[in-house]
């Protein structure tokens, strides 16, 4: 974090009392649900041991209903457990879900992909005021300080498109854009430069694949890096078949990715992969107007075309 | 291990000159998994297939290289060769060490280093190659044919007298169309009507052709060969079996004051009316809207005055499920709106012309109507405002047409002919007439066409104004034409008794929405789109679906029947066969890993993917996933490049071949 | 003419467009470098980044990707697809510092073997100029730390393979 | 008398081993994270945090060739990697998790087969360990028996003192090589005071209880309620000091390639597919429930001890939270 900022830094974004009044509402409506019979899960998030931290957590008994929380610990995109990845979790039948406004763009980009029906969903979005970064203090309250990158620069605080939507956000303090300005950064390196920044980052890369395991979109029943006949990228952690992985990667979410940074918060070696889907937006934006949003969108722009495309890379 | 045999050929010296032969063979020999390498002079020569057959017989060749020529050129020879000597032709690869190396090279040793790599990265190609089955698909032999104007009629007919079914379906309550509305036809000014009704009474009797007039496409599902289609037969209020068609009940109907649109509105009809009194099929049809048994209930005559009592008040909508192996689409066109611009319309309109608010400014199709012996005003010309015979009438060509600002750029192709038509239809009807033409150019690319507006200009007396109309008004009885003429540089005004609009030809109005329901694809101006403009012009990139008439672009009479006959050809051409055959590379979906995205469903050009639901043994949906119609599929595996997890997967062209031959390079 | 370095170029084509127009510039025996190697698809609609990607690193220094004029498409929208496809990937390899004088993509129609020509003969000089693609290279023979062979024996040995 | 050695003499150790040809490894910052790698110089040491992976990719690595191949003209060539040609190495800065997890796997790759890759790396390697000052709520090295002074599987421990640099205990003749061969580095002293280290807080675990109720549950709803949201990566594994999964896979072309062994994780979807298309654990919760067990109760079965040393690494990167410390808790209470 850079000096200047450091002053109002630690200033918390919202009051605990926030959280306590959105956690409440949302276990009278996850019981409600529950009991009433509209649903027959709700995914939200629970508090982990650990002060701090919270995880995702599938409840089906409306008595459990007031384990669910929510705070500035509650980073994951539960989007996830609705994707064949995760085929079976939540079981059959109308499904409530947590959802903070940038889940909000996955679950409509898995609409336009046909893996979630919208009428087999209850959304119940939080307004949110940003999560708590990955390595960051968690001892104080969510400030500019210990947010995650992605939330500096979010634009969907308080969610569209729910069925309900919990909490009312105080206005919260512009910040600088720190993802954008790294992107800006690589952009403005010389491509031996950029080759240099992304090999040493991918030389890092275990193969854990968490990146792939928590996003939304990488729901395939067979990753094409999991093949190998053929092996279209080596499935060993050697530097070559890592960067073949970090680019099919990037290539396979361009136009689907909907920037939830959750590669990037699960990756245990801290290799900074939103930045290749956040480069990878911004030019299908530019090229194409593309923009992942609230509502789903039946064609993403690569797998549609114009006639009066951009050609002038073409001999 | 595989045995695969590679087969280099010298073409004479065309190969050999530049490559060393003898080496490729004596180094490809030695690649893991080649049988054989032989070089022979003449592959392609009856000695030289024989080399082949003999050697994938000796050596039991499972695949086969042949280093020669471009696979373009003999690929077909030599894969009939492996076909004939038992071995799958999908397991013979050609190896281009000729147009692609020999003849652009000419150092030798670069060549031969080249004809080496690429014999080998084919050999490595060869070994995943899969046998493959040729695809055939059973044949449906009816054809369905959309519209029933000049174009569905002709091509309707030529089907069924070639001994197939034809389903014809039209919207209106007759067929006919356009044509059956125009006075005289260019160039040759016969009646449209005289040669027009023979073919639809044709329609009517031929023992082939099943007529569905008053209907509409509901609904089109399936593929070449066998499209399931829907038809909704609109309510007629009267039983067609029992209708004489005899028409007292059309005369006895107290409501007689509804326009006609088929005399674009400068007559009336009655409530219970058949569009023109040739018409096909000759059954009235009750206009339920302006009815007044069905808008109060307090009718009935027409029920009371029928013989037959084929009047049915309770007749409902009927879906009737065709099926069908081919469909020709005629669906025609529709002509510009010159009003104000409705506000559903992408058109801009022609405001300034006052359509609609001075009554002596008419399109052209109304003029034909004015002309027509079977007109509202028996074939005579008389202006719709006062009913006086014009003296002075202007004609004003391209409103709409090639006029970007209103939202149109092409031409409407048909309006410099018509127009001259008009003029001289006019002088022949009003001998002390005279015609006034604005116009950009003439365009009469067509057998005796310029021939035919020459005579309109020289010698019936038109007057042709190289300009454009800025303004048209209303002066008294007469409506004022303000235009200027481009060759002399001088502002035109001439006080006309009557202004006849050459209106834009465009699509019908829900063409789009039709095209959607049979899956073919549209330009922005809702056009069809032929598969190939110069070498397709009939076929849509949908299989098993033709195009004929206006609907794929503005067209005279002339070209419609010509394309609907090509159509008609077409369609023969494919139920000629009891089963369509066709080459096997196509797309296949590995449903275990299919995760259902439907990105290749979103990217096929031939819509020949559709969903599909795998259920378990008790009927609970497990996933959908795509599946792709072979039927239908191009093979272009624009599907397989979209597929993150290449669950589709092209024969002939599937990842393990294409990485095989990368790894080898 | 000899050069100090001879580029290994690899073509993804077109078979009805791009692959036509190479015949035809063999049958009019126009000249043109011999490091090209063209692999030849249905269309440009089914050539799959990762391709490009496989053929950098299997050492390619080069690579082509050609097809049918916009509007020629003998699928109708193959090489339409194919468009927004490679114009997003070779941002993607640009941003992760691949120099992308190193990948070229031309329509080449089967009318065109002079165009085929000269589009082939300026990259294989282009990149003649800009010498082997290293980076790839580079990367192919790294190892993980952990698994790497620090010994001069185990070099030798590994070298001798 | 005890040994001592300070700060900087600690980073001239490096530098004199490096000099001698000895690989040494040790915490480095590497981007925003510390990672054992090797050091080029003393002062790259960096001992201020766990590093984020564990020591194990010292004797087993990441990824390693174990044959290579290539096609010629008289066919195919074969070689082998000799394990013992692997350099000697010296891994400084060793945890008690890192350091004690080292002796458990030998047990593995001694057993029926003697995995000369891991063995070889582990006769070569001297462990100079670290008592640990770091501990944070995801730590619980003294809940499964160890402690953050606990100097298993190092031959060199070393405390850090008040007063600076580091108290030096060899416990095992390589570690008292390592400091007669560098003797002029280490000091003598009669009242050096460690530092007071800091115990991971928390309910200490009974592992025998623990063993006690996997030998009962195989099949019990817990194991579903704990890992239907386990994501099924592998970051649990691949940072776990003592798990030591590995996939082997040719990779190459037809005319030359390499068999290499690399990491695998049981969280992993394929990890036990079958080629028939059969996957006996072909859900999350079984394969969590393998973890459990195989860390707890499989292991302890072959050779009486624990896949674990609490070094919480698993709870501190599991993307979707999930708690090994949690799940052992509940698990005791039954």
């Amino acid at each position: 974090m850079n000096n200047t900022a450091q002053k109002h830094d630690a200033t918390p974004l919202v009051a605990e009392s926030y959280y306590a009044a959105v956690t409440d509402a949302l276990r009278t409506e996850a019981a409600r649900l529950l009991s009433e019979g509209v649903v027959t899960a709700v995914i939200g998030y629970k508090e982990g041991r650990r002060h701090g931290t919270a995880g995702p957590a599938i409840v089906v008994d409306p008595a459990r209903a007031n384990e669910l929380i929510f705070s500035a610990a509650c980073v994951n995109n539960l989007a996830l457990y609705l994707t064949k990845a995760k085929k079976g979790v939540a079981g059959t039948g109308k499904i409530a879900i947590v959802a903070k406004g940038c889940d909000l763009r996955a679950l409509a980009g898995l609409m336009a992909e046909s893996q979630i029906r919208r009428e087999d969903l209850h959304i119940i979005g939080v307004a949110c005021a940003g999560v708590f970064g990955s390595g960051a203090d968690r001892r104080e309250p969510l400030s500019a300080g210990n947010l995650a990158g992605k939330c500096r620069e979010c634009s969907v605080g308080a969610p569209e498109g729910a069925d309900i939507v919990i909490g009312t956000l105080p206005p919260l303090p512009e910040l600088s854009p720190v993802e954008a300005e790294e992107l800006a950064r690589l952009e403005a390196m010389t491509p031996a430069e950029r080759w240099a920044f992304w090999k040493e980052n991918f030389a890092r890369c275990i193969r854990c694949f968490a990146c792939r395991q928590v996003c939304p979109f990488c729901y395939c029943e067979q990753c094409l890096c999991d093949r190998n006949r053929p092996q279209a990228v080596e499935t060993t952690p050697r530097p070559a078949g890592n960067m073949a992985w970090h680019i099919v990667r990037a290539m396979h979410l361009a136009g689907r990715c909907a920037g939830c940074a959750e590669c990037e918060r699960a990756c245990p070696m801290d290799i900074p992969l939103n930045l290749l889907n956040r480069k990878m937006a911004r030019e299908l934006k530019e090229l194409y107007g593309h923009e992942a949003g609230l509502t789903p969108v039946e064609k993403g722009p690569l797998v549609i075309y114009r006639e009066d495309d951009d050609q002038s890379f073409i001999k | 291990m595989s045995r695969i045999g590679v087969f280099i050929c010298h073409c004479g010296e065309n190969i050999s000159r530049t490559v060393d032969v003898e080496r490729v063979a004596q180094v490809t020999a030695r690649l893991p998994g080649v049988a054989i390498a032989l070089d022979y002079k003449y592959m392609c020569s009856d000695p030289g297939q024989n080399l082949l057959k003999k050697a994938v017989a000796e050596h039991k060749l499972d695949g086969v290289v042949v280093a020669a020529c471009s696979p373009r050129m003999h690929e077909k020879t030599f894969r009939n060769a492996a076909r004939a000597a038992g071995l799958n032709p999908f397991l013979c690869e050609m190896a281009n060490i000729r147009e692609h190396c020999s003849w652009v090279h000419e150092d030798r040793e670069e060549a031969t280093a080249k004809a080496i790599d690429i014999v080998k990265f084919t050999v490595s190609r060869v070994k995943k190659d899969r046998a493959l089955a040729p695809i055939t698909v059973p044949i449906t032999k009816r054809a369905l044919v959309i519209g029933g104007g000049i174009a569905g009629i002709q091509a309707a007919l030529d089907i069924a007298d070639a001994g197939h079914q034809v389903v014809l379906v039209e919207r209106e309550p007759s067929i006919g169309g356009h044509m059956a509305q125009l006075s005289e036809t260019f160039p040759t000014l016969d009646c449209s009507q005289c040669i027009m009704t023979p073919k639809m009474v044709d329609v009517a009797n031929h023992p082939n052709i099943k007529l569905y007039t008053w209907s509409e496409i509901e609904e089109v599902s399936g593929y070449i060969g066998n499209f399931q289609v829907t038809v909704r037969r609109k309510a007629r209020s009267v039983d067609e079996d029992k209708c004489t068609g005899c028409g007292v009940c059309m005369a006895k109907c107290p409501q007689k004051k509804i326009d006609n649109a088929f005399d674009r509105n400068l007559g009336t009809r009655p409530a219970i009316y058949v569009p023109f009194p040739q018409a096909v099929p000759n059954t009235p049809v009750i206009d339920r809207d302006n009815c007044t048994r069905f808008k109060t209930g307090k009718c009935g005559v027409c029920e009371k005055v029928c013989g037959p009592g084929a009047i049915d008040y309770g007749q409902q909508d009927q879906l009737i499920v065709e099926p069908v192996g081919a469909i020709v689409v005629a669906s025609g066109f529709d002509l510009y709106n010159i009003g104000p611009k409705p506000a559903d319309s992408p058109y801009e309109g022609y405001g300034e012309f006052g359509y609609g608010a001075i009554p002596d400014v008419i399109d052209g199709l109304t003029f034909e109507r004015l002309a027509s012996a079977s007109g509202p005003t028996g074939g005579k010309i008389l202006r719709p405002s006062d009913g006086k015979e014009p003296k002075q009438v202007v004609f004003i060509q391209c409103v709409g047409s090639r006029a970007r600002e209103k939202g149109i750029s092409y031409c409407s192709k048909i309006c410099c002919m018509y127009t001259a038509k008009h003029t001289m239809l006019y002088k022949h009807k009003i001998h002390d007439g005279q015609a006034y033409v604005f116009f950009m150019d003439a365009r009469t690319p067509g057998k005796n066409y310029d021939e035919f507006w020459r005579r309109a200009v020289e010698e019936e007396e038109a007057v042709y104004i190289r300009g454009m109309v800025s303004r048209l008004y209303q002066k008294g009885d007469k409506v004022v034409v303000m235009g200027s003429d481009v060759l002399v540089g001088v502002q035109v005004e001439i006080e006309a008794d009557l202004v006849v609009l050459a209106t834009a030809v465009q699509a019908r109005t829900g063409a789009d929405l039709l095209a959607q329901k049979l899956g073919i694809s549209y330009d922005r101006y809702n056009f069809y789109s032929e598969a190939h403009a110069k070498l397709k012009p009939v076929e849509c990139a949908t299989a098993g679906i033709y195009l004929a008439g206006a609907c794929q672009g503005p067209k005279d009479i002339p070209d419609t029947v010509s394309q609907a006959s090509a159509a008609a050809a077409k369609v023969m051409t494919l139920f000629a066969k009891d089963q369509l055959e066709r080459e096997p590379i196509v797309a296949r979906v590995n449903e275990r890993n299919c995760a259902g995205c439907l990105a290749c469903k979103k990217v096929c050009p031939y819509g020949a993917v559709e969903e599909k639901e795998i259920r378990d043994r008790n009927g609970n949906l497990i996933k959908t996933v795509a599946y792709v119609n072979p039927g239908v599929c191009g093979g272009c595996g624009t599907c397989q490049a979209t597929c993150p997890s290449k669950s589709v997967e092209l024969d002939g062209y599937t990842d393990e071949q294409i990485m095989a031959m990368i790894e080898a390079l | 003419m000899k050069h100090d370095f001879e580029p290994k170029i690899v073509a993804f084509v077109c078979t009805w467009c791009t692959y036509a127009g190479a015949d035809l510039a063999g049958t009019s025996r126009m000249q043109y470098p011999a490091n090209v190697r063209v692999l030849k698809f249905p269309c440009t609609g089914r050539i799959d980044p990762v391709f490009i990607l496989k053929a950098f690193q299997k050492g390619a220094d080069g690579v082509l990707v050609s097809g049918c004029h916009p509007g020629d498409c003998h699928y109708m929208a193959g090489n339409f697809h194919a468009r927004r496809r490679f114009a997003a990937f070779r941002k993607l390899l640009e941003f992760v510092g691949v120099d992308l004088a190193r990948l070229e993509f031309s329509w080449v129609s089967a009318a065109e073997g002079g165009k085929w020509v000269e589009v082939v003969t300026d990259l294989t000089e282009r990149i003649r100029t800009m010498g082997p693609l290293a980076e790839f290279k580079e990367l192919e023979t790294e190892e993980h730390w952990s698994g790497r062979l620090e010994t001069a024996e185990l070099k030798e040995a590994y070298n001798n393979i | 008398m005890p040994k001592t050695i300070t700060e900087q003499n600690l980073r001239l150790l490096i530098d004199s081993l490096i000099k001698e040809g000895t690989r040494v490894i040790g915490p480095r910052r590497t981007g925003t994270i510390t990672l054992y790698e090797p050091l080029a110089r003393g002062e790259e040491l960096d001992l201020n945090e766990l590093p984020r992976r564990s020591a194990k990719e010292v004797f087993f690595p990441v990824c390693e060739n174990i044959l290579s191949f290539q096609r010629g003209e008289e066919g195919v060539k074969v070689t082998d990697i000799d394990p013992c040609a692997f350099p000697e190495t010296v891994l400084i800065g060793a945890r008690p998790c890192d350091a004690a997890a080292a002796p458990v796997l030998d047990s593995v790759f001694s057993w029926d087969y003697k995995d000369e890759f891991f063995l070889q790396r582990r006769r070569k390697t001297t462990v100079i360990g670290l008592a640990c000052t770091t501990a944070d709520d995801a730590c619980f090295c003294s809940a499964v028996g160890l402690s953050p002074a606990d100097s298993k599987g190092a031959d060199l421990f070393l405390t850090p003192v008040r007063e600076g640099g580091y108290l030096c205990e060899a416990l095992t003749d390589k570690g008292k090589t390592l400091i007669t061969s560098h003797a002029r580095l280490f000091a003598e002293t009669s009242a050096a005071a460690p530092l007071s280290l800091n115990e991971p807080a928390g309910v200490k675990l009974d592992l025998h209880k623990i063993k006690g109720w996997l030998d009962e549950n195989f099949e019990s709803p817990i194991w579903k309620e704990i890992a239907d949201r386990c994501a099924g990566c592998g970051s649990c594994a691949f940072l776990c000091p003592a798990c030591h999964c590995f996939d082997i896979v040719d990779e190459g072309t037809e005319a030359e390639g390499h068999r290499r062994k690399f990491w695998d994780a049981c969280g992993f979807g394929k990890f036990t597919d079958h080629a028939s298309g059969h996957n006996p654990r072909d859900a999350q919760p079984k394969r969590y429930r393998n973890r459990i067990m195989h860390k707890f109760k499989y292991y302890d079965d072959k050779f009486g001890q624990t896949l674990c040393t609490g070094c919480g690494r698993c709870i501190r990167w599991c993307p979707v939270g999930i708690d090994i410390k949690a799940v052992l808790e509940e698990i005791q209470k039954g």
